[in-house]
């Protein structure tokens, strides 16, 4: 039993960082925590944008585009492209990077 | 009727018409009148005791909000402003207002029965000091409540808290409020220091003190001399706060370190004065359920009052990361390594204590054991912190809060809880019930060590105090949890203690006057006690005046049911500082509401220069002064218009 | 397992912490081995008496009578006490000989002021004009001592790197003096440690050692202006900036000139943002311009109310700040 | 059966005669918690002006008039209270009036002279830490006067009524107690703030 404690322990760690919901908690820390509420982010509770509470529930993002994941994705790439003079910036965020955001936002459904 | 100025003092037996007319001459009026004047030192040291655990209980449900909000990292309970206030409110409560009134309580209670005395030396004195201490709780929570506490730890250091930093009300409330509570403080240090000398037994020679007594009477010259101290401290950074003064101002020629070295001179002395009286709980209450004397009661008696004299002179050692010169470091460095030897006295004698006795295990018992061993931990983390290298990395992290935690709740919480199992029915007439205390101790022991036994590690990994959140990934989220998890185990240890009182208070088993078989004086009197203490004064042959005919330690007996009646008014017996030869008869004063009348003068005095209405502290001012020449007024009956006839030779001066 | 940022327990990565790490594991393990004594003394001691207990039981024992027996227990315990007492005490002075004074040959100096809640850094070179000041991140090459004059801006805050060097209070009105010497390279976090207000808790730094030549070459880098706008919306970005931020914070080399915050001529060389409480990043850098309030509540820095546009120029402007 | 010890003391003393009484330790331990706090407050003043640079003190020559005379004056009222006590325990009310009123007198012209002094000070009570701690510390103890002279007042009051004999005359002696106290105290205030700098302090 003794020894099985650290094991599990070192397991659950190992788990954890290959975790694609781990990864993208870690990204949306550092990248997105400091504007926006993300439940399950401890450090997401910026107040510069929307909270992210239950946008799986959103019709449209931005105000402007239907929210299904291409457009997620696309959006957290390339805000400025899509729409300039939003206020939120280009984060140089690469596409993979932009899908473990995209699809870990989109389990957001509890208000 | 005037007093004659010398009398013979009747002997006599404790019959029951002298129990009936003592009953009458000392019995508190009943109803609100008696209640707001009583004197009766019993009463005052229960008042002391309830109202210290309310606020044991009060900063324990703020300690326990605190260990919610760090339970986790980034966890967003509180505000960091919110949790500031937690912080130093739950600091300045335990510190302050639990833990040394937690020992006064006990002590105004428990002197004069040990000593053999119908009350304290200054009674009205004692309620005062009660209604001050409870005017400034009040006082001092007053900020809390509105949400503008203390923010700046029970320490306080200066210049956060100067107006410049801390523009709110929330540190002159402090500042009023601690200066208020240090009067409190003083006049009772004054009073315990003159009981001990002038109030005993005739026999309780001062080799004869009980441990409890040196403790006290240790700590509360230490208070006496500085207090002032943290007075004058809060006192300057009002001045500061109110008027732009610049004592702790650089820009002003002021000094912050200035603060810091008034806080400490105050604050080391300070620790002593909350633990030496609990280690005198525990050096009285263990040999008694180890059937056998205490081993080394001279030894133990030094090193108490060696700790105190050594522990004026350590007080640095919580400034070793100011700068100091290297010379000053080594000082108080090898100060603070050396204060170790007579404390290490007080464990062996106990240890020795449970060796060469027979060990009976109650919970009074548990609770006086196992704070041997947490005396212990508390003691070797501050003697690390004593080593200045390693001081530097160990200061301001949570290593000094387990350590402290150690320190107040292992060396005062558990011995307070175990007196309490050991004095209740002295207090009540009746047991708190064991079973629950067992449940009590387990709880409270685990609970306590599941929480702050980790906590030097989280300190030894580096996790600086006064932080009201720590981000992820710093090694600290499990230990925390751990102490969150130990620290609500240990509340429920505390909440199963006050069920028990609250319950054994109304159906405990009935006690009679010696429960414990114990060997000192207060034992030999009815439980509760009556309001006169003692009906006869006993006269002490030895320190264990009911264990005599065991132990033969000495020939003579000490004479318990035959003494002194003093039956003539409200009146006891005053004795010789050293050796207890009784010296005067001396007239208590009647009930009073003085005491209460300067703490509502002085209550007033304060809050006027809380909110700077000086009229109204004006008129606080004038109404303390009336109400202190209304206390002072001369009495009636100990006036004498003319010398007395008779020439009698000079008494014995003490 | 990594070592925890601020541990200062399983090693040691400084001259100065090298000579107090055995003495904290020596007085740890005095410390233990006490306690462990101790409770098994204690243990056996309850152990030998008899199981149950109880009001009745006190008072059906019998008085121990023999009051002599036990007085060596207070002997003994004392003279064993006295040899690990005395241990210490000589090697804390000793230790105390190799940690408390900077070494005369001391590689260089700079300052550091702490302020509610940010570190302020100034390094000096032979001119005047070779000093240049940066925050929260302090370079340091490997191998030479530097020492550290620290100055107190407004509080009492403390200077704590526990992987290089125990604790030295910053104090308004007093200079004092510390220094680190780190064996090789790293990133040492660091800490303020003396309570210092509202957000105590996020006023973190981090100590960079670096070869000599990293050093040299963070140096110049540091020494440079910053450089001009080169497109219409940098230019608008810098205009906004110097106009808005420059109240409070300089931009060498751009009108921005105050000295209330932390110096951002080349905030994108840092590896943090607002005293490691933010990696520095993109979108971390947004929120935090627009919003300071809203990640470390009660920060002097208040929030900016910028419109979208405004917070990218501002935003495209300071990451040319490298 | 071994010996009983048993107090059976003759004659004693009932409540306090001479100044042989509780409330004459009460005064005492008074008197020692109030010399603490003198004693930091005079630490304060060393211990900012040790650290300072010169120029801290404000008036690094303090003039000697009237401060050296109004402490002849306060230090003299302490022979004078003397005297009145020793009108009580010789029972001559006169004398103790006497000494009382004059005492009291002594002590008002000491307080009259000492708030002209802060009048002419020439820096205000918040220039620096020194003025602040001269003002502060003077005032403590001018608090102490005030209370010295109420106390005064009191014994004289209570002497005309004859309260006291020779015997019964603690509060008398607690009273003078004090006021030698407060008389002491200044000589500490005195040396600190008008002569140290003169012996070279913060200078």
């Amino acid at each position: 039993m003794r020894r099985l404690i650290p094991l599990l322990l070192l397991a659950l760690a190992a788990c954890q960082s290959n975790d694609p919901r781990a990864q993208a908690k870690a990204l949306i820390a550092s990248r997105c925590a400091a504007c926006h509420v993300v439940p399950g982010v401890r450090t997401a509770v910026g107040v510069v944008g929307p909270s992210l509470a239950d946008i799986a529930n959103r019709q449209v993002i931005a105000g402007k585009f239907a929210n299904n994941r291409d457009n997620l994705i696309r959006w957290i790439m390339h805000p400025q492209a899509m729409m300039p003079g939003s206020a939120m910036p280009e984060m140089g965020i690469s596409q993979p990077q932009a899908t473990q955001i995209a699809d870990y936002l989109r389990t957001l459904d509890k208000p | 009727m005037r007093q004659p100025a010398y009398r013979t003092p009747r002997i006599g037996e404790s019959t029951p018409e002298l129990r009936a007319r003592l009953h009458a001459i000392w019995e508190t009026a009943p109803g609100w009148r008696g209640w707001l004047s009583t004197v009766d030192h019993k009463e005052i040291g229960l008042r002391y005791i309830v109202t210290a655990f309310i606020l044991l209980a009060v900063g324990g449900v703020e300690a326990l909000v605190i260990r919610l909000q760090l339970a986790g990292p980034d966890l967003h309970l509180l505000t960091p402003e919110q949790y500031n206030q937690f912080f130093s409110t739950h600091g300045m409560t335990m510190i302050f207002l639990y833990a040394l009134p937690i020992l006064s309580g006990f002590s105004n209670y428990l002197w004069p029965l040990v000593l053999g005395s119908r009350d304290m030396a200054f009674p009205r004195l004692n309620a005062f000091s009660y209604w001050v201490y409870l005017a400034a709780s009040i006082f001092l929570y007053s900020g809390f409540v509105i949400g503008a506490g203390p923010n700046d730890g029970w320490f306080n250091y200066v210049p956060f808290a100067e107006k410049d930093y801390n523009p709110g009300i929330n540190e002159d409330v402090y500042a009023l409020g601690m200066v208020l509570l240090g009067i409190s403080t003083t006049v009772g240090a004054a009073n315990f220091i003159v009981t001990a000398f002038k109030m005993r037994a005739p026999g309780m020679s001062i080799n004869r003190l009980p441990i409890l007594v040196w403790g006290t009477l240790t700590a509360n010259v230490a208070n006496l001399l500085v207090v002032p101290a943290v007075s004058l401290a809060f006192f300057l950074l009002w001045l500061d706060r109110q008027f732009g003064t610049g004592f702790y101002q650089p820009s002003a020629g002021g000094q912050p370190l200035l603060w810091q070295h008034l806080f400490w001179i105050f604050g080391h002395p300070w620790v002593y004065a909350i633990v030496l009286p609990a280690m005198g709980m525990v050096s009285d209450g263990l040999p008694v359920f180890c059937r056998r004397p205490l081993v080394g009661y001279s030894l133990v008696a030094l090193g108490t009052v060696a700790t105190m004299i050594l522990g004026f002179g350590v007080w640095v050692h919580h400034m070793f990361a100011t700068g100091l010169p290297a010379l000053s470091l080594s000082f108080f460095s090898g100060a603070s390594i050396i204060i170790t030897f007579p404390s290490a006295i007080a464990v062996f004698a106990w240890l020795a204590t449970i060796w060469t006795g027979r060990p009976v295990i109650t919970t009074a018992f548990l609770f006086f054991a196992s704070m041997i061993l947490l005396f212990v931990i508390g003691g070797v983390s501050g003697f690390m912190t004593a080593s200045v290298p390693v001081d530097w990395q160990l200061t301001d992290t949570y290593f000094v809060v387990a350590h402290i935690h150690y320190v107040l709740i292992g060396i005062n919480v558990f011995p307070v809880v175990g007196a309490t199992y050991f004095w209740f029915p002295k207090m009540t007439g009746r047991f708190l019930d064991e079973r629950l205390g067992r449940w009590n101790f387990w709880t409270m022991f685990v609970g306590f060590n599941l929480g702050f036994l980790p906590m030097h590690l989280t300190g030894l990994l580096g996790m600086p105090r006064r932080v009201w959140t720590y981000p992820e990934g710093m090694g600290w989220d499990t230990l925390n949890l751990i102490t969150s998890i130990g620290s609500f185990v240990f509340a429920i240890g505390v909440l199963i203690f006050f069920y028990n009182c609250w319950k054994s208070y109304r159906s405990g088993a009935p006690a009679g006057a010696n429960p414990w078989d114990a060997p000192t004086l207060e034992w030999s009197i009815p439980s509760p006690p009556p309001p006169y203490n003692f009906a006869v004064i006993p006269t002490l042959a030895s320190r264990h005046p009911l264990w005599e005919d065991r132990l033969d330690e000495s020939e003579a007996r000490s004479s318990l049911d035959r003494g002194m009646t003093l039956d003539e008014g409200k009146e006891t017996i005053i004795t010789t500082a050293m050796d207890a030869e009784p010296d005067r008869i001396v007239e208590m004063p009647e009930d009073s509401y003085a005491p209460l009348l300067l703490t509502i003068g002085l209550a007033v005095l304060f809050a006027g220069l809380l909110v700077k209405l000086w009229l109204v502290a004006g008129l606080g001012g004038v109404g303390c002064l009336a109400a202190l020449l209304l206390w002072l007024w001369p009495r009636q009956e100990m006036r004498e218009r003319s010398p007395e006839p008779r020439k009698i030779g000079e008494p014995a001066h003490g | 397992m990594t070592r925890p940022p601020l541990d200062y327990l399983l090693g040691s990565d400084g001259v100065r912490a090298d000579a107090t790490l055995p003495l904290t594991w020596f007085t740890l393990a005095i410390s233990i081995i006490v306690c462990v004594i101790i409770a098994w003394l204690l243990w056996v001691g309850v152990r030998r008496a008899r199981a149950n207990g109880g009001a009745a039981e006190t008072v059906g024992t019998p008085l121990e009578p023999e009051q002599g027996r036990g007085l060596s227990w207070i002997t003994i315990g004392l003279a064993v006490s006295a040899v690990p007492l005395l241990a210490t005490l000589i090697w804390t002075m000793a230790a105390l000989g190799h940690v408390v004074g900077p070494p005369r040959r001391s590689g260089m100096t700079i300052d550091v002021t702490g302020h509610q809640w940010w570190w302020e850094v100034e390094y000096h070179g032979a001119n005047p004009s070779d000093t240049f000041a940066t925050a929260n991140e302090i370079h340091i090459p490997i191998g030479t001592p530097v020492v550290v004059r620290l100055h107190g801006g407004d509080v009492i805050h403390s200077f704590w790197v526990p992987a290089l060097a125990g604790k030295t209070d910053t104090i308004p009105g007093q200079q004092n003096i510390a220094w680190l010497q780190a064996d090789r390279p790293g990133i040492y976090r660091g800490q303020c440690t003396e309570f210092c207000g509202v957000e105590h808790a996020k006023m973190g730094f981090e100590v960079v050692a670096q070869p000599a030549n990293d050093f040299e070459h963070w140096r110049e880098a540091q020494l440079q202006t910053a450089p001009p706008p080169a497109t219409p919306q940098l230019i608008h970005g810098m205009q906004f900036t110097t106009f808005r931020c420059g109240l409070c914070h300089s931009i060498r080399g751009t009108d921005a000139a105050s000295h209330y915050g932390p110096d951002l001529t080349h905030l994108m060389s840092r590896r943090t943002i607002a005293a490691t409480t933010l990696p520095n990043n993109p979108g971390a850098l947004a929120g935090w311009i627009q919003a300071p309030q809203g990640m470390k509540p009660g920060t002097l820095m208040p929030d900016q109310h910028l419109s979208g546009a405004e917070l990218n120029d501002v935003l495209a402007y300071v990451e040319t700040l490298k | 059966m071994a010996e009983h010890a048993l107090a059976r003391p003759g004659q004693l003393a009932v409540g306090p005669i001479g100044r042989n009484g509780l409330g004459y330790w009460g005064v005492a331990m008074l008197i020692a918690t109030e010399a603490a706090l003198f004693g930091y407050l005079l630490f304060s003043y060393y211990y900012n002006g040790a650290t300072q640079p010169p120029g801290w003190i404000l008036e690094p020559a303090p003039k000697m008039f009237p401060a050296v005379p109004n402490t002849v004056l306060l230090l003299a009222s302490s022979g004078v209270v003397w005297w009145g006590e020793k009108g009580i325990e010789a029972g001559r009310r006169g004398q103790a009036l006497l000494g009382f009123g004059i005492t009291f007198l002594m002590g008002a012209i000491f307080a009259a002279v000492q708030i002209y002094e802060w009048l002419i000070k020439p820096f205000g009570f918040a220039a620096n830490s020194y003025s602040s701690l001269y003002f502060t510390t003077t005032a403590f103890h001018m608090a102490h006067v005030i209370a010295g002279l109420i106390i005064l007042a009191a014994l004289f009051g209570w002497t005309a009524l004859d309260y006291f004999s020779p015997r019964r005359r603690i509060v008398v002696s607690a009273g003078v107690l004090y006021w030698h106290f407060v008389d002491v105290v200044w000589v500490f205030v005195f040396t600190t703030y008008y002569l140290t700098p003169y012996l070279g302090f913060g200078t």
